[in-house]
């Protein structure tokens, strides 16, 4: 983008401005240009969740307003901001306000780091992913803020409740990530992307493999266990059905939007559906190999890059066309599952979320970050690092054993976990019994 | 970036922030803004230590793994302090420091 | 771009010292807790500016992420009702010595001492070689192994330390009988005191 | 022979174990078990005497293999011996562990040339032990039993048991009979173990033994005031001696570092040593040796009543006679003589000096005292002042060399000076027994019996106690030396060293003396047993005490006849002699006949025998001197016996001396006022010491303690003001200042951790001014 | 099977235990079926897939003919004439007391006049119990289908004579078989008071004009012309019908042929001066015939095939000629007259058996049926008389 702005005024226009003008000029293009992608997704998806979850229950969705319902999203929109913004009259005023700001900016913030598109990304930073999440976190000040400054006792659960359920979730999101990042060995997310071509076996792993852009993580155990456990942190994360208390209506009237309306209730709305957008977004980058795809990566290595000067210039917007294609394809089909899920499942008791994150999950992301750790000894190190025994084998070999031996970990684990999750809970119902009995001694 | 700013005004920054949480902490009669006023005293350490290694010595990461601990020990004793208070508003039903002199001599 | 940087790093201690003052001085403790975010994000800004990315990540991550979200929930847990005074009584006194310190310690010694500043070594221009993320994950497993370990130590007996200190009996907790529990009870206590 | 030899030992422990069987157990109780107990064991005592006397001579001859000298370790404790030494307070004396084997040096026939040093025969028997090992000196304690030894103990223990047996009988009446005999078989273990002793010390401690019985038997009647006088009395003038005596030794004890007998190296008879302590200046431009002898001399004089400190024996007499007879006639008092006889090297080491002093006193004593003889009226004081001279005789005859002579007379002496004493105790009895005595015991028991014991009351007692009157005859003719008596070989003995070796003043006066001696005993001879009795209308003694109780109106006269008819009507008067009382009389009397044969001067077999094994050359007889002395003698008796022919026909009677030359006989009668000249300057110079004293006491330690009292009341005054105010008010002020600050300090315990952490910076501050701005610049 | 209450039923679906996980899988696919299947409408709701929304506005559902929303006031296509006799009936049932009735009053006797002068019905207040319609005896008031009543003022939902008057055809379109089984009494007790009604009395308020000037003008053309022929009704307008009147006339044949005879092909022209109730009621019943039509279009199609359909018409008709008698007995206390209809009715049931016999070929079931219906119609006949 710089070089394009660079180009742009200094060659057409001749104004010879300083680097830093041009470069600040740049980014402030791309930041204009993210903030208005984040509310259109936003829109894109409020719509797309409607209709599906309707059809899921038999029922058509927002038809009515523009073709097909399109413009309903609009319609709440314009219904948001003409609705009257109240202030209950004893909240904290400047709180009231600031909350909804704080949990939104995060969520614009986390768009610097997301690769759209080969070589499309706004920021590439070598700690893009710690960055990511990084900065996730403080959206949970946001909540704790709207939740106490509405003075509202159900405001002040929810918030708890929310915060204390993202925090907790943060765990075995990062611990899950930590495990792909052993494996790719950089932080940075556009390495990671990277680090996804070839055909079901990376080609990072094994070099021969050609490349279709389909050596996704999630084919290898590690990666797949890391899937899972992030996708379900991920929908805690982004308060998603299971794990949607915060804003349950049934429960605590709205959680901590409760006392907001109008415009700040639509904030509250837009960081949910970005958030969502972005962790889908993410969990499409890491396990499911972002813009990579077949086709993209011989596109790109006909463009214009960097490393490959005398490309041409058309091929550099094709493969980036076909990136951003199968980038979004694959966050919809995510931010499809999620919805499918809100279909599918119950809300979670908060202690039973708390339980399920902490007992199952963190556990579950630990034993991964091990068989992570054997994923790498194996295909990677060699005698240096003191693994002696595999320097002669051959890539694939090396690829075969670390699969089988961290499938077998990785279900033994599950299996383990799973079976001493189900005791711990209905021991926890004996005890909650037994302690009512001796509470009530009622039968 | 060294260029642009001289060290001492990292430090001077650096020196304002420990005595404003130093005066936090010693004088806020609420036991949470004295471990605020201790938060803010750390913080202000750990930008020592950033500006020193990145004056001083950029090439060795002595500065910032040093710094990465004391966040660590932060967020420790921000842990153990605030479950303190907890537990002595729990007992003593308040969280004013000075009600909490039990130890009086 | 010198006057750039300047005027950045101007904004950002302003807002770091500011916030700071607020937190000491805003009456309320809520506030007070979200000014000390806000001066955390001054200091992530400024570790930026110092190019210590990682340092101001794992700063946003771990104080603004984690720390302040512990203590706006100690404040919350811990509303006691009477109308809590702002300062201590003796408060000029600390602020006597804060200043003190200031004035007399930090100044003089900071702006008197002449730090021996590294020359460049390539030719000017060439970025220098800044240690970075990877070394620093290398330092920790090598040089720092040990202080890393004692860090892991330390925060699970934090951890540890803290749930101890403020777990709360699950039967301890005043728990809300039911309307027919509650009639059974006083059915059960009429019965045993009619026998006895 | 060897048992004797080995259980040389026991001689001393039978005595002693008589004493302990009487004190300690209930014999107490029954007078008679008591008396013959002691008589008893003394018996047996004469007979290991005898039996020691056999073998060591046996052994002394055949000399050839070495004395069987056993060295007891200190653990086997010969009983009797260490416990009376236990009872004896002496010095602790510090020992070595180790024993000390005297290895005996036989000197074999030791050729004594002229002034060739001194040696006494070797010892047969020598049993040392390790006594109280204590320290680094090493001191042994034991028996040394050699010929002068062995002789001296047959004597002591012959006497010893003449005298309990003569005891039984003249005690019989008295109440505390077994006290008596304890006390006396004490004293003959006592003098007993002196005489074996092997070393100084322990001669030293037996010698305080003796000084300790004597106390307790002169004052044995010590219901009457002048018995425990004349007790104190003796054993203070003893005590002065003693002292002397003990610095002497402690002197030679520096000096040789061992107070043992013997030659060997370390011991006081070392050649070398000797000639050291001889040569060697000690202080005062005397050498140690002159010290060392004078000391010890003055021991002797105390003891055995030499001329400065004889005062005491006289006085001594208030005990009953038998003491009176073995302790100041035969052994308590030679004692003293045997000490300077057993030290006599020291004396002689340095070159005559010392023993030319003992000459002197030796001899003036002798007739000093025989002067004073001659003018009493009492028989016991007679007696006593005989024995003074007498052992003037002794010590002149050591004094001027006669080792042998002196240690003859001793024997001789000891025998019939008993014999006569035990005489005049049965005279005494007797007398007692007369009405005109038992009438005045109703009143006055003290002056009955000094009347009693006055000679001049006596008279023609020879056919009322007729085995008596011949003992006494026999010890009389000893004492005035006649030939055949054991009196005259050793006198001569005496006079003939005297004569031969150059000492014509000292053979002069000795010979004054023997006249006199041989006057005043025929005086008392002639007044006792001669002429009528005149006891009816005794010369009644006046008791001081009880003339101020009793009349005072009697006034003076008394001393004349009394109440001349009043007494008549008893008549008849009944004379008994008791049986035990003449046995004993009668074996001394052997004894005073054949003494003499012990050391004939002639070199016929028997002759010269106690010199022979003395080891002593035996000096041959000295014709002339011999004659003279008899001469002298038997002039001494004529004298007497026509001077006395009819004197005395009443009680009252004067003196024909008296009459002579009645200032001279005043003043022999008050023994030349000796006593009142020391009570005159000692008693004066102790009064006024006193005085002076108690002025220094009264004045000075008064003045001083009082002074210091008040002092102290001042101090104290001052101390309670400076007290009061300093140190009480002061220390509350601190004690309330330190509160104060306390509570201040306290203030700064506010319990609140801000302010603590408060402080810590406040600190740090601080610090941080004084480093930069005062020190840093 | 009846379930007695209180004790549970344990269902065993025999399938295995569902291991951790599964469970969420199956729910899922669950939902995943139903996404799928939902891009299909959903015609019945026996079907489980497909999505069932009636877009309301668009499509409406067609609503149960015992519907039930707010009573209306029936009255007379033909003769325009009402059919409430004001006997307060309905008033007195209802619970609420919603419905206020004023009799007419014969303005020239003075003497109550057996129509309704004023009719109020509180809508806002009436619970559409349905009571009035049962208690009244000329089903006069009947329960409408209508619920869309949102109106912006308060006195919108009190509803006058005027608002509440509704063509029998349009009730007929509603609730056909509920208007067949009270039809014939209805309309012989509308005769009867008709006729004790005295000029336009008891015409509906919309009609009761135009009636009265078409009478005028018919006077007029009956005094211009030759006077018409007096039909049997005072009130039927002689020469040309009005064009209600036929509509009255052609529903009454229709509703004869209700048995499924060939529906009249001719579509009645909507009359153009129907007032705006009565136009709506004619298209009602324009579009109602136009649904038969195409129903007997597709019976027609159907013809050909198999019979089970014929035999299903001929069943139902005997249920509903079994209803009818039924019906007709339940009326048995009310005047002799009822005995003749009974006796029709009966005669008309073993006509249509007979025709249904007649026209399927002799299937034993069929016979079985008719022999069955005559018989009942014999007995409810029997039954009458005694």
């Amino acid at each position: 983008m710089y070089d394009v702005i660079n180009h742009l005024i200094n060659t057409v226009f001749g104004l010879g401005w300083p680097s830093w003008a041009i470069s600040l000029i740049a980014y402030l293009l791309v930041a204009t240009i993210l903030f208005l992608v984040a509310p259109f997704q936003m829109l894109f998806l409020t719509y797309f969740e409607r209709r599906a979850i309707a059809q899921m229950q038999d029922r058509i969705g927002p038809n009515r307003v523009g073709p097909q319902g399109l413009f309903q999203p609009v319609a709440d929109g314009v219904k948001m901001f003409t609705k009257e913004d109240i202030v209950p009259d004893a909240a904290d005023k400047w709180v009231h306000l600031i909350g909804p700001c704080v949990v939104v900016a995060p969520t614009m913030f986390m768009f610097a780091v997301l690769p759209w598109g080969p070589g499309m990304v706004p920021l590439d930073m070598n700690i893009g992913l710690l960055f990511f999440f990084a900065i996730s976190s403080v959206s949970a000040v946001g909540l704790m803020a709207s939740g106490w400054a509405s003075n509202n006792k159900f405001a002040l659960l929810g918030a708890m409740r929310a915060v204390a359920q993202m925090v907790s979730y943060e765990i075995p999101a990062v611990l899950s990530l930590l495990a792909i990042v052993l494996v790719t060995g950089s932080l940075s997310i556009v390495d990671l992307i990277h680090q996804q071509a070839g055909l079901f076996i990376s080609s990072a792993d094994v070099p021969g493999i050609p490349d279709l852009g389909l050596g996704w993580f999630v084919f290898t155990p590690v990666g797949f266990l890391a899937f899972i456990a992030f996708f379900i942190a991920a929908l805690a994360e982004g308060e998603r059905t299971p794990f949607d208390i915060p804003e349950a209506d049934s429960e605590i009237v709205a959680g901590y939007m409760t006392e907001y309306s109008g415009m700040k209730f639509g904030l509250f709305y837009l960081a949910q559906y970005v958030l969502n957008f972005l962790l889908c977004a993410i969990t499409a980058i890491i396990f499911f190999g972002g813009w990579q795809g077949p086709g993209v990566g011989w596109l790109y290595a006909q463009a214009i890059t960097p490393t490959n000067p005398d490309g041409n210039g058309l091929f550099n917007v094709l493969a980036g066309m076909l990136g951003v294609f199968y980038f979004l394809a694959k966050t919809y089909f995510f931010f499809f599952v999620m919805v499918w899920v809100r279909g599918a499942y119950a809300r979670l008791r908060i202690d039973q979320l708390m339980d399920f994150g902490w007992k199952f999950l963190i556990p579950l992301t630990l034993v991964n970050v091990i068989s992570a750790a054997i994923w790498v000894g194996l295909t990677k190190w060699g005698a240096a690092e003191g693994l002696a025994f595999v320097e002669g084998w051959a890539p694939l070999m090396r690829w075969g054993v670390a699969f089988v031996i961290t499938l077998l970990l990785n279900i033994a684990a599950y299996i383990f976990l799973a079976r001493v999750y189900s005791q711990a809970q209905d021991e926890r119902a004996r005890l909650d019994n037994e302690v009512l009995e001796r509470l009530t001694n009622v039968a | 970036m060294t260029r642009a700013i001289p060290l001492e005004a990292v430090l001077v920054v650096a020196a304002a922030l420990f005595c404003i949480g130093l005066f936090g902490a010693l004088s806020r009669r609420n036991l949470i803004g004295v471990l605020m006023g201790i938060e803010l005293m750390l913080n202000s350490a750990n930008i020592n230590l950033v500006a020193f290694w990145r004056y001083l010595e950029p090439r060795f990461i002595t500065g910032p793994t040093f710094a990465i601990f004391v966040i660590t020990v932060a967020a420790a004793e921000a842990a153990v302090g605030l479950a303190m208070i907890i537990a002595i508003y729990r007992s003593w039903n308040t969280v004013n420091a000075d009600s909490v002199d039990s130890l009086k001599g | 771009m010198d006057l750039l940087i300047q005027i950045i790093f101007g904004l950002l201690s302003a807002l770091v010292i500011g916030a700071a003052m607020m937190v000491v001085t805003v009456r309320n403790v809520i506030h007070a807790a979200l000014w000390l975010i806000a001066s955390f994000f001054g200091v992530a800004a400024l570790y930026l500016l110092l190019e210590a990315e990682f340092i101001a990540v794992v700063q946003v991550l771990v104080y603004v992420g984690a720390i302040s979200i512990l203590i706006l929930f100690a404040i919350m847990l811990t509303r006691s009702n009477e109308g809590d005074r702002l300062l201590t009584k003796y408060w000029w006194a600390s602020a006597l010595i804060a200043l003190g310190l200031f004035g007399v310690a930090f100044l003089p010694t900071f702006t008197g001492t002449t730090w021996n500043m590294p020359q460049p070594t390539g030719p000017a221009g060439t970025p220098e070689v800044l240690s970075g993320v990877e070394e620093l994950g290398r330092g920790f497993v090598s040089e720092f192994v040990l202080h890393f370990e004692i860090a892991g130590v330390l925060l699970t007996v934090a951890l540890i330390g803290a749930i101890v200190i403020a777990f709360e009996e699950r039967s301890r907790r005043r728990r809300v009988l039911t309307l027919a529990e509650e009639l059974e009870l006083r059915k059960r206590r009429q019965a045993a005191e009619s026998v006895d | 022979m060897s048992f004797f030899l080995q259980y040389a030992w026991l001689i001393p422990a039978l005595p002693l174990l008589g004493f302990a069987l009487i004190t300690f157990t209930p014999l107490r109780r029954n007078k008679l078990a008591s008396g013959w107990t002691a008589t008893g064991l003394m018996g047996l005592a004469v007979v290991m005497a005898l039996g020691l006397l056999v073998g060591v001579v046996g052994a002394g001859s055949t000399e050839s293999h070495a004395a069987t000298t056993t060295t007891e370790t200190h653990g086997e404790a010969t009983t009797e011996t260490t416990e009376s030494h236990g009872e004896a307070a002496t010095e602790t004396t510090e020992t070595h562990g180790e024993t000390t084997t005297a290895t005996t040096e036989s000197h074999g026939e030791a050729a004594t040339e002229h002034k060739a040093a001194f040696t006494f025969p070797a010892p047969v028997v020598v049993q040392r032990f390790a006594w109280a090992p204590a320290g680094s000196t090493n001191f042994a304690m034991g028996i040394y039993v050699d010929t002068p030894v062995a002789v001296m103990l047959a004597m002591v223990t012959i006497t010893a048991t003449c005298i309990h047996l003569f005891s039984i009988g003249y005690m019989a009446a008295n109440p505390r009979q077994s006290r008596f005999f304890s006390f006396i078989s004490f004293f003959a273990a006592a003098m007993l173990l002196m005489v074996l002793a092997d070393n100084l010390l322990l001669f030293f401690m037996a010698w305080e033994i003796m000084g300790l019985c004597s106390y307790l038997l002169i004052g044995f009647l010590y219901e009457r005031p002048q018995a425990y006088r004349a007790a104190i009395k003796a054993f203070i003038t003893t005590r002065i001696g003693d002292v002397l005596m003990l610095l002497g030794l402690v002197y030679l004890w520096t000096q040789a570092g061992s107070l043992a007998f013997g030659t060997a190296v370390g011991e006081i008879f070392n050649p070398e040593f000797l000639q050291r302590i001889g040569t060697e200046t000690g202080f005062m431009g005397m050498t140690h040796a002159t010290l060392i002898s004078l000391l010890i001399f003055a021991g002797t004089v105390g003891k055995s009543a030499q001329f400065p400190l004889h005062v005491w024996l006289p006085d001594a007499m208030e005990g009953p006679t038998p003491v009176s007879a073995l302790i100041h006639a035969a052994t308590m008092v030679s004692a003293g003589v045997f000490l300077v006889a057993r030290t006599f090297p020291i004396f002689e080491a340095d070159g005559g000096m010392a023993l030319q002093v003992v000459a002197i006193i030796g001899s003036f004593t002798a007739l000093f005292a025989a002067t004073i003889a001659v003018a009493q009226y009492d028989i016991k004081r007679i007696l006593a002042y005989s024995t003074l001279s007498q052992l003037g005789f002794m010590v002149a005859a050591i004094g001027i060399g006669g080792w042998v002579a002196g240690m003859f007379h001793l024997l001789t002496h000891a025998f019939f000076k008993a014999l006569l004493f035990l005489g005049s105790g049965a005279v005494i009895h007797a007398m007692e027994a007369t009405p005109a005595i038992e009438k005045l015991h109703h009143h006055d028991e003290y002056a009955a019996q000094q009347t009693a014991q006055d000679i001049r009351n006596m008279g023609g007692l020879r056919t009322k106690l007729p085995w008596t009157f011949w003992t006494y005859t026999a010890g009389y003719l000893a004492l005035a030396g006649i030939v055949p008596f054991a009196g005259f070989w050793s006198k001569d003995e005496i006079l003939a060293h005297a004569m031969d070796h150059g000492h014509p003043i000292v053979y002069a006066v000795l010979t004054v003396a023997a006249f006199l001696t041989a006057f005043y005993m025929t005086r008392q001879w002639r007044l006792v047993f001669f002429g009528e009795f005149r006891g009816e209308h005794p010369v009644v003694f006046v008791n001081p005490e009880h003339q101020a109780e009793h009349h005072h109106h009697h006034g003076h006269a008394d001393h004349h006849a009394d109440d001349h008819g009043h007494d008549h009507g008893h008549g008849h008067i009944h004379w008994h002699e008791s049986p035990t009382m003449t046995a004993a009389l009668v074996v001394l009397a052997s004894f005073a006949v054949t003494a003499g044969a012990f050391n004939l001067p002639f070199s016929m077999p028997g002759g010269h025998w106690l010199s022979h094994i003395w080891g002593q050359a035996g000096v041959g007889i000295n014709w002339m001197v011999a004659g003279l002395s008899l001469l002298i003698a038997s002039a001494g008796i004529a004298v007497g016996w026509f001077s006395y022919r009819n004197a005395f026909a009443k009680a009252q009677d004067t003196d024909p001396l008296d009459a002579r030359v009645p200032t001279i006989f005043a003043m022999l009668n008050e023994k030349y006022r000796v006593d009142e000249f020391y009570n005159a300057t000692v008693g004066r110079l102790t009064a006024l010491l006193a005085l002076l004293w108690s002025f220094l006491d009264r004045v000075v330690l008064d003045g001083i303690v009082n002074g210091v009292g008040h002092l102290t009341l001042f101090i104290s005054r001052v101390n309670f003001i400076v007290d009061d105010t300093l140190l009480n008010d002061g220390p509350d002020a601190v004690a309330d200042g330190t509160n104060a600050v306390g509570r201040q300090t306290r203030k700064l315990q506010t319990g609140r951790a801000q302010d603590y952490a408060a402080y810590v910076f406040a600190g740090t501050l601080a610090l941080a001014m004084l480093y930069l701005y005062v020190i840093g610049k | 099977m009846d379930i007695q209450r209180g004790n549970i039923i344990v269902m065993d679906r025999r399938r295995g235990k569902l291991r951790a996980g599964q469970g969420l899988l199956q729910g899922l696919k669950v939902v995943w079926d139903h996404w799928i299947g939902s891009f299909r409408k959903n015609e019945n709701f026996s079907q489980i897939h497909g999505t069932f929304t009636i877009e309301y506005p668009d499509e409406r559902m067609k609503l149960p003919q015992a519907y039930r929303n707010m009573p209306v006031l029936i009255y007379d296509d033909e003769t325009g004439h009402e059919l409430c006799t004001a006997c307060y009936q309905c008033a007195r049932a209802c619970p609420p007391e919603v419905i206020h009735i004023t009799q007419a009053k014969d303005p020239n006797t003075g003497k109550m006049v057996p129509a309704s002068l004023e009719f109020i019905i509180e809508y806002d207040a009436c619970m559409s119990c349905g009571l009035c319609a049962e208690a009244c005896p000329f089903d006069a008031i009947k329960m409408d289908h209508f619920f869309e009543l949102a109106t912006d003022d308060r006195m919108g939902l009190l509803q006058r004579k005027a608002d509440l008057n509704r063509p029998i055809s349009y009730y007929t379109t509603i609730a056909p078989d509920l208007w067949d089984e009270v039809k014939e009494g209805a309309m012989k007790k509308l005769q009867g008071s008709i006729k004790r009604r005295p000029g336009v009395i008891g015409i509906a308020g919309h009609l009761s004009d135009k009636i009265a000037a078409r009478r005028r003008e018919l006077e007029a053309e009956a005094a211009a012309a030759p006077p018409a022929p007096a039909d049997a009704a005072p009130a039927a307008p002689a020469g040309k019908l009005s064009p209600e009147e036929k509509a009255a006339k052609l529903a009454a044949m229709r509703a004869a042929k209700a048995g499924g005879a060939a529906p009249a092909a001719e579509a009645p022209a909507p009359a153009p001066e129907l007032s705006p109730a009565d136009a709506k009621a004619a298209k009602l019943a324009a579009i109602k015939a136009a649904n038969a039509a195409k129903k007997a279009a597709e019976a027609s199609a159907a013809e050909a095939p198999a019979a089970p359909v014929d035999e299903k018409a001929a069943k139902l008709a005997a249920i509903r000629a079994a209803n009818a008698a039924k019906a007709a007995a339940a009326e048995a206390p009310a005047a002799p007259v009822d005995e003749k209809a009974a006796k029709l009715a009966a005669i008309r049931a073993a006509n249509a058996a007979k025709a249904a016999a007649a026209e399927a070929p002799a299937a034993p079931v069929d016979e079985k049926a008719a022999k069955l219906a005559a018989i009942r119609a014999a007995n409810a006949a029997k039954k009458k008389s005694e």
